[in-house]
Formats: structure tokens, C-alpha cells, sequence
């Protein structure tokens, strides 16, 4: 069986290869152009970004419809969010909730900023280590694909790679411009 | 708050020198910056932090206990307290107790009681103490799950459904022993020393008395101070001082005074008038009552046209009685409540929680409780509150 | 302090016999007359039966107000139960649903059968070791009392006796008729 | 069903002999006997035997399988599935196979994952089966856990992100080995020997096959059979016989043929006329298709209006295709489903899942797909369906 076992460590490390070569500028021109999904989403419903959150007892429930915030489905940098916001789980767009810990391992989206016109490059961190927050659950698929491009891919926890690995909510935090922007 | 490197997976491009190549045009603003992940920790507890015990009963596996900034009703996170946990926290503020059950499989397995101590300001877990396989799976009223005034021990309530309290000791962290109760239910700690009371189903109170290592070292029975029969009392207390005070189902008040060597009742007295008699004014909910303790306010949750097994129907009204002259001082209308608490700091508030909607409302305690804000979406079915 | 483990005993002892002898007719007649409480109930809303059972997802959600059915809340031998009817959850209303476990100990009501106009005491007993059933949820506190009578307390886990305590859902079994009927 | 022995705590009189001792007057009937609590078993699976897949995200710690009677609508029963779990049922109905994790302290402690096979009759756990800690906790699709066909193999979805398969023995209930499948995904198994397909983020197939031991002993990569960037497919597969299909975010069906050698494609054909593309109208939801194979009838769950992003919206109708001349049959109305199945039995059902509601309509498959009944309540983010 040596042989067969040679060949199975040659195709992973070449498959290896293949995918930190494209973990480098291609792969991520490839996140950036096709924007992004979210977290562990499961995205069953025809979404209404702002009912969802409101439905899910975030507490600016009594809002009217002005700009929204980061307590908001529709606030510009959840563009690509799917589970539930930690700015209504006790964190913010780019901070957990206490006790719970950022995932190991994210996806990145790409959301228009109307205030500078601008395109950022967003990564989505799921808060991991308790249970389902439960509130403020939004969702979107723009551009979500199967696990076959498991960057862009939402129907899977990326808590994953966590010690526990339960979710809790997600973060939206800015990591740069997207490419050709200034 | 603590720095956290991110680590988006498949992305590890020097992003930075994109950002650092990147410059506003004469008529744009700065690009906005790289961020980073941090994670919150509270600030200290202000006196209008709310502790709000959800037992999910949809999914009981997975309790929690919400934790609100009462003052700015803001949500600030939670605790996970898995199935039918208990629940208080230490007097000082500093940290959420809880007696839960775990299995390692979810729902089998060998079951496993734990007491665990969380950390108020960091909500992360500080301990866990080993407790026998038999801490109520319950209601998490304040009388089940108590710590000594001094907070040296932590006093568990059992029920197999043989009664008996568990014996924590908090500064070793260590079950030290358990005692028996049998037939008698909850644990009224006393301020001074290591003594709790527990009432009992013949309508008396049995005290017990333990040594610095946490073992009984008395048991007293006291006289019949109420009849469970024809006046069966809530055994959520309200505290002043050495004071206790318990409603019953039919509206007294109770006082018993857990001071010198035994407890002392007042003969209790009726919180209706001739009239709220004729409408079937009853207190109702799962904490009735709530205290102001520096003015002597307390707050029972009210429904009208009260009937046989309608002794935890919501309110219709939260009424105020000044317990020095046992006056009632006003009516402050409720949102289908079942739950009070109210907050002791300078600025009081009153909370009363909707388990339906997880609505809090709040209210000042002060002229006319005029309402400062509401707050929905707090649990599934949140019952139980404690503010520090 | 052999005194006080003596003493300890001793009135562990005593009351135990106490609750024995309680238990035989003496306590049951006080049970019966009391009528009974449900299960883990937690009846934290002004219950309309039919209502609760209906928003818990019975199947039965279409029906008119007839006669009621074992997934009514109102059905006679429900009297006093509190918690997830078993005949919504696989069970019947005397048969635990497949895979879960009856309780070791329960609690019993006393409850009016309009066909036959006799009351009966019905033994509810929880069916553990799965996790809460969820349908169906059924919630009456008729002549319930505080844990310091154990009998007919019902803000407790009924299923606590058992390997697994995971409460899933209530059974409403007939044990007899109360005293006096025949 | 087991007879089990009642204990009412404290309830130990002799009730036969009060019952006894009651007798009927003239105008009474005789009084209702005592019962005895049983457990209910099922009767084996006929076809209609529906589980329904239900993620509960609002408490992913408890998760479920919900049994249901398609036929009889009628709720059978759950099984506890736990957080995030992939889910399926052998191909004779006589177990359900599920792969989930566990936690000692239900959110925290050491990862356990396991393979778990529970018993379709009693619903009751009949073997654990270690697997290491990095299986996919994603959505069920049909593709995430797949037995082999002889029911020799049971192939688990990885992913650490990293993607593998991990190799289950079902008859030494033992894990045996994982394969590397690197920027591949889905478990396409063939009907014969042991041996699956994936499919990969460059629009390949890679084809791994194992020997008795359940090790691979090649792996081999297709030519390239779909465009991901331009018509990326869903990796719910039907199935007949050797046959899969594949539907398409645009609306292209891809016929995969796992036979022979290696898998044979066909090229794709459009499922939209030039009107429905007008229109908008695109395949969406969760598990897209269903296949009723005797006739080769293939139903699509479709939406109108489609943009980038809806390819997971729920339908407005559903759309049958005879598979053969590729001809849209009928167009059914949908109840806003995302998941589909079809069962296979004499008289055969359609059943399409609105997981807001956890409503699932069911109708005949016949001329008209007439409706045979509704239910609703079944569960709460229920998402895949399987019929046996």
C-alpha cells in the first residue's frame, strides 16, 4: 500500500499547493470580485433586512426607516451578513460579546460605503464559545456558492476551527479597500 | 478589551499596503481604517444591572441568563445556564451564580450537577464546583439557589423530590455537605452567621444552623406561622434588614424577622380594601413582589377576578404599599407582568417583565413611576430578574 | 458530633415515616381534594387552552370548538396538566413518544369526566430523556402550591428521578377514582 | 409497546381496590379502568415515513429530526440531533444515521464528533461511533452524510475549512479512514462498489475509491463539467439509478452518470423558456429539487425575479419536468417552500417545507397534484427532508 499511500500525500500536498497559491492575490481577487455570504446562515426566508432584525428583538425596534444603523440589516457594511449581529448581542459591528471569542477562521465580503463611495473589503468573524445569541438575525446570499468555493460558501458554522465551536453572533469588520479603490 | 488577531481564511494579503497606497482624492474623505476584533467586557455593575433568568422552555437544554443595562435598556450579553438551571447573583455584584445539570451527551449520559461562578463584568466562567446529582431542576426563584450574607457559602436547594439543601463553600469552592429538609422548601438566608430557614408543609419554619465548615450544627422547628391550607405563601422573599416578607395567594403579608436565636412573625395583614375583595384583587406572577428597600416600598404584581390556580396569572396592576404604615400609595398599571424587581441605587427603577413578548418595562420609582423606557426580544420565556 | 449526625438522623427519620404514612391515604385524600398542577410548568402566561396548544403547533389547528381531543388542552383529563401534551409529540395521552422514558416519580390530579360524570385521579407523569418536545404546550395552576408541598408543586421538573432528566413532554395516565365516586 | 410501571410520588394505596369496590348504577356506564403508561414503538416505514431535518438556529444546541407520517399527516416523533448535524436515513428506512457534536459542558470542554445510528421503530440510539473532531456542521443536504450503497460505508463531509471525507465502518461501527478531498465538496456516492465523487471549486468531479478496508486506493479528477463562475451548481443530487442531476443557480439541469469507469457528463440542458427567463424565474431554496423516479419526474422549487443573491429564496411555484423529454409538465403552486422531496411508494406524494412555519404541504403526485393535506408547526428552521 506504500504506493497508493505516496500517491494520496502527493495529492493533498499538491492540492495544498494549489490552494495557498491561491490563497495569495488570485484567490482573494476572485473573494473580492464575486462579494461574499455570511455566516452560518441557512437563509430560509425571502428577506426583509429590517424586519428580520426588528423581528429578532433588537431593541431599536421602535426605529422608523432613516439611516440605518449598526443595529440594522441594511447598514452598509452587513452587505453580506447571514446569522445574528453582535452589535444587538452585547458587541458591536467589530467587537464580540463578553465571554465570547472571535472565530479562528472568516470569510470576507465586499460592501459600498455611501458616506466616502468607496468599496471595503469586510471580514465576517462569527463570535464563538456560547450558545445562539438569537437576536438581530440577518441574511443575505449575494453571491454565497457552495462549499466547492468554500470561501464564499454560508450554510456551513465558521466557528468551525474554534475550541468550542458553538455560534453566537458575527462581526463585520473592516480589513481594507477593495482592490483598485483608493 | 482584549486585541484579537484576525485570521480571515484564505486571505493573507498584506492588505495594510493597500490601505497605506490608498489616498483621498481633494474632494474625498480618508479611506476609513483597518479594524480589529476586540472583544467586550463590561464595566463594573451601577446598581441598574439586571440579571434576567430564561429558561427557554422551548429548548431547555439551552438556558441563559440575559444581562441588561437597566438604565440605558441596553442589551449587554448573556450567560449560558444549560437545563433548569438556578440562578442568583453575589450580593457585591461581581459574580452570576448558577447550579445547572450537564450531560456529555446533550440529553444522556451520566448526569453531572455543577455550581459555576461567572464573572459580571467579563461574563466568562470563573469556576465550577461539583455538587451531587440532585440540585432542583426548577423555577429559579430567588429562595433556591442563596448565598450566606457573608458570602462564604453557597446555599443549593435539591429535590429528588426528597428535599434537602446542598452546602457550598465559596472560598474553597468545594461542596462541603448537605442537609436535610424533608418536607420543607427554599432557603431564607439570615444576615448574621451561617443560618438559613425554609418553610415547611405544616405552615412552620425549620431553621438550621451550620459550623465554619459548613456542617449543621442546629436544626429548629419553629411555631406555625401561617396555614398552608387556607393561605399558602409565595416563598419569593423580600428583604429589609433581618426582614422577610412573603405574600401569600390570597393577599396577606407576612413578616417574619430572622434575628436572635429564632425567627419572629408578625401576625400578617391583608393588602386589600372591602372593595379589591369584591373585584378579585389577588397577587399573581412568579415574583410577585418587589422591594424598595430605603423607603420601604414594596410592589406586588395584581390581577383582578382572581380565582382557584389564578396565583400566577400576570398583572393587571403593580400595586405600591409603604410597609412602615401598610398603606397602599398607588396603582401603576402593568404590562401583563409576571415578574418585579426594582433597583436600589439613587436613582431607583422599577422593572416588570412580560415573559411573552420578553418585555421589560421600566419605570422611576418616584411620583407617579412615570415610565423611562421598554424593552422587548429579552428571552423566550424569561421569569425570573435580580438587579445589582 | 455524634449527637448531631444522631440528631440529624433522627429527624430525617421521623419526618421520613411522617411523609410515609402521609403518603398513604391520609395524604391522598389531601391530594385529591387539593386537585393537582402540572409538569415543569413555568405558566408564565393567562392561559387559554385551546390557544396555547393551537400556537404550539398541533395538528389539529383547523378545528372548530367541538368536542375537544387529546391534542386540546381542554380535554377532560388534562385538568391539571402543565407542559408539552405527548399525543402532539408521537405519544398518546397515556403512551411516552418512541425513545423517551416515563418518569420515575410524578404527581396526580383529581379531574371531572363530562361522559361518565365521575372525577378520576389522573397520575401526569413527564416522559424524560429527550429534549423539550416544544407542541402543544398545555398550562393550568389549579389548587398548584409552593415546593413545601412536593405533591402538588409544579415549578420542578417532574422527569428529576430519572437517568436522563431532560423533560420532553407529559402523559395523563387514570389510576382510579377519586374517593367517594363510584 | 413496553409496559412500564407507574410510581405517582407519594402515591402508594391500593387503587384497584378502590376501583374495584366502585360499581355502575342502572343509568350509569361502568367507570374507566385504570391504564398503564407505555412507549410508544413505530410501525416499520412504508414509504411516506417523512424526517425533517430542523437546525433550531436560535438554539443550534438542540437540534432535531422530526418524524413525521406523510401519508396519515401525523407527528411520530424526534430525535435529538445536537449542534449543526448532519442528518440521513439508510436506504431500507431501518435507521436514521446522523454525524454531531458534543460538548461535556454543552458549550464548552473537550469536542466530541460522532456518528450516531438511531433505530426508525423505537427512535431510540443504537450505536456511538467516534469520528475525529472536524466534520462539516453544516446544512444536511442529501450530500453532507451518505451511506454506500450496500450499506457497507457511511462517507462524512469534513471541513476544518479544509475539506475531506471521513470513511465510517456501519458494520464494525468504527471509523476507518479520511480522505483529502482539497477544495472539493459534496458526497456523491455510486450505487456501485465503494466509491464517491466531489465536486470541485475548478468544476471538476474528483472520484475517490476505496477498497474493503475502506482506505483509498485512487483518486481520480474529471474534465471539467460546469462553468462555477457562470452557472455554479447546487450539490443536492438526484438520483436514478446510476444517473445524478444537478440543478443549477441559472437553471440548467447537469446529468452526471456514476457508472463505468469514471462519471460520464452530459451536457447541460436549460430548464427556462424564453418567457420564464423574461420573467426572471430561477431555481432557489435549500434542497432545490426532488425526484420522482419511476416516472423521471424532476420538481424544481422556483421563484420569479431572481437575482444574484436568490438563488436560496423560497418558491412561487413548483415546476415538474419529465426528465426524458425534457418537457416542463406542470407548474404547481408552491407555499413560499424552500425544500422539497417526493416519496416513491404506489400512490406518491409531493412535499414542499415552508420552514418559517415549519409547515409542509403534501400532495399527490397525479394529474392536477391535487393537495392532500397541510401541516404545520414542524419545527422551527426545519430545512431538509427525507422520505422513506
Amino acid at each position: 500500500m506504500d504506493f497508493l499511500k505516496l500517491l494520496d500525500r502527493f495529492t493533498e500536498r499538491r492540492t495544498r499547493t494549489v490552494a495557498q497559491n491561491a490563497s495569495r492575490r488570485g484567490f482573494l481577487t476572485g473573494v473580492s470580485k464575486l462579494l461574499v455570504a455570511g455566516a452560518f446562515a441557512l437563509p430560509v426566508l425571502p428577506f426583509d433586512r429590517t424586519n428580520s432584525a426588528h423581528a429578532a428583538g433588537g431593541h431599536g425596534a421602535a426605529k422608523k426607516k432613516a439611516e440605518p444603523t449598526e443595529t440594522d440589516c441594511d447598514y452598509w457594511r452587513y452587505c453580506s451578513v447571514d446569522g445574528f449581529l453582535c452589535s444587538c448581542c452585547g458587541g458591536t459591528m467589530t467587537t464580540c460579546p463578553p465571554g465570547s471569542t472571535p472565530s479562528a477562521v472568516s470569510w470576507v465580503g465586499t460592501c459600498h460605503n455611501p458616506a466616502d463611495g468607496r468599496d471595503y473589503l469586510v471580514s465576517y468573524n462569527d463570535c464563538c464559545g456560547k450558545t445562539a445569541c438569537g437576536r438581530c438575525f440577518c441574511n443575505t446570499n449575494i453571491r454565497e456558492r457552495p462549499g466547492y468555493r468554500m470561501g464564499v460558501h454560508n450554510d456551513i458554522n465558521w466557528c468551525m476551527a474554534n475550541q468550542s465551536s458553538h455560534y453566537h453572533c458575527t462581526v463585520s469588520v473592516i480589513v481594507g479597500l477593495e482592490e483598485g479603490q483608493s | 478589551m482584549e486585541k484579537i488577531k484576525k485570521r480571515p481564511w484564505l486571505l493573507a494579503l498584506p492588505l495594510s499596503v493597500a490601505a497605506t497606497l490608498a489616498f483621498a482624492g481633494p474632494d474625498k474623505p480618508e479611506p476609513l481604517p483597518e479594524e480589529e476584533i476586540k472583544v467586550e467586557h463590561l464595566t463594573p455593575p451601577d446598581g441598574n444591572r439586571l440579571y434576567v433568568t430564561d429558561f427557554v422552555f422551548n429548548h431547555m437544554a439551552d438556558g441563559r441568563v440575559h444581562v441588561v443595562d437597566g438604565r440605558a435598556a441596553r442589551y449587554l450579553g448573556m450567560v449560558m445556564s444549560g437545563f433548569g438551571a438556578l440562578t442568583t447573583v453575589s450580593p457585591d455584584g461581581k459574580a452570576i451564580y448558577l447550579a445547572t445539570t450537564y450531560y456529555p451527551r446533550l440529553y444522556r449520559g451520566q448526569r453531572s450537577d455543577v455550581v459555576e461562578i461567572h464573572d459580571s463584568e467579563t461574563l466568562e466562567l470563573k469556576a465550577e464546583i461539583d455538587i451531587p446529582a440532585k440540585r432542583a431542576q426548577a423555577v429559579a426563584y430567588r429562595s433556591m439557589l442563596v448565598p450566606s450574607s457573608d458570602g462564604r457559602f453557597l446555599y443549593v436547594q435539591n429535590a429528588t423530590p426528597a428535599t434537602s439543601v446542598t452546602i457550598v463553600d465559596l472560598h474553597s469552592r468545594k461542596f462541603v455537605g448537605e442537609v436535610q429538609t424533608p418536607g420543607c422548601w427554599s432557603i431564607q438566608a439570615w444576615e448574621k452567621g451561617h443560618r438559613f430557614s425554609t418553610i415547611c408543609g405544616d405552615g412552620t419554619m425549620l431553621t438550621v444552623t451550620l459550623d465554619d465548615a459548613g456542617q449543621a450544627v442546629s436544626r429548629e422547628r419553629s411555631a406555625r406561622f401561617f396555614d398552608p391550607d387556607k393561605d399558602p405563601i409565595y416563598v419569593h422573599p423580600e428583604m429589609i434588614g433581618e426582614d422577610r416578607y412573603f405574600v401569600s395567594y390570597y393577599g396577606n403579608l407576612y413578616k417574619v424577622s430572622l434575628s436572635g436565636d429564632k425567627p419572629a412573625f408578625t401576625a400578617p395583614w391583608t393588602l386589600l380594601e372591602a372593595k379589591d375583595r369584591t373585584q378579585g384583587w389577588r397577587p399573581g406572577g412568579m415574583q410577585v413582589t418587589a422591594m424598595h428597600r430605603a423607603s420601604g416600598t414594596l410592589f406586588v404584581n395584581m390581577h383582578e377576578q382572581g380565582y382557584e390556580g389564578s396565583h400566577k396569572n400576570p398583572s393587571k396592576e403593580i400595586w405600591a404599599f409603604d410597609v412602615a404604615s401598610r398603606k397602599r400609595v398607588a396603582r401603576i398599571p402593568s404590562n401583563a407582568a409576571v415578574s418585579l424587581a426594582a433597583s436600589q441605587s439613587d436613582a431607583p427603577l422599577l422593572y416588570s417583565l412580560n415573559p411573552e413578548k420578553g418585555e421589560i418595562v421600566i419605570r422611576q420609582i418616584a411620583k407617579g413611576y412615570p415610565k423611562v423606557s421598554t424593552m422587548s426580544g429579552i428571552g423566550e420565556t424569561s421569569v425570573i430578574m435580580e438587579v445589582r
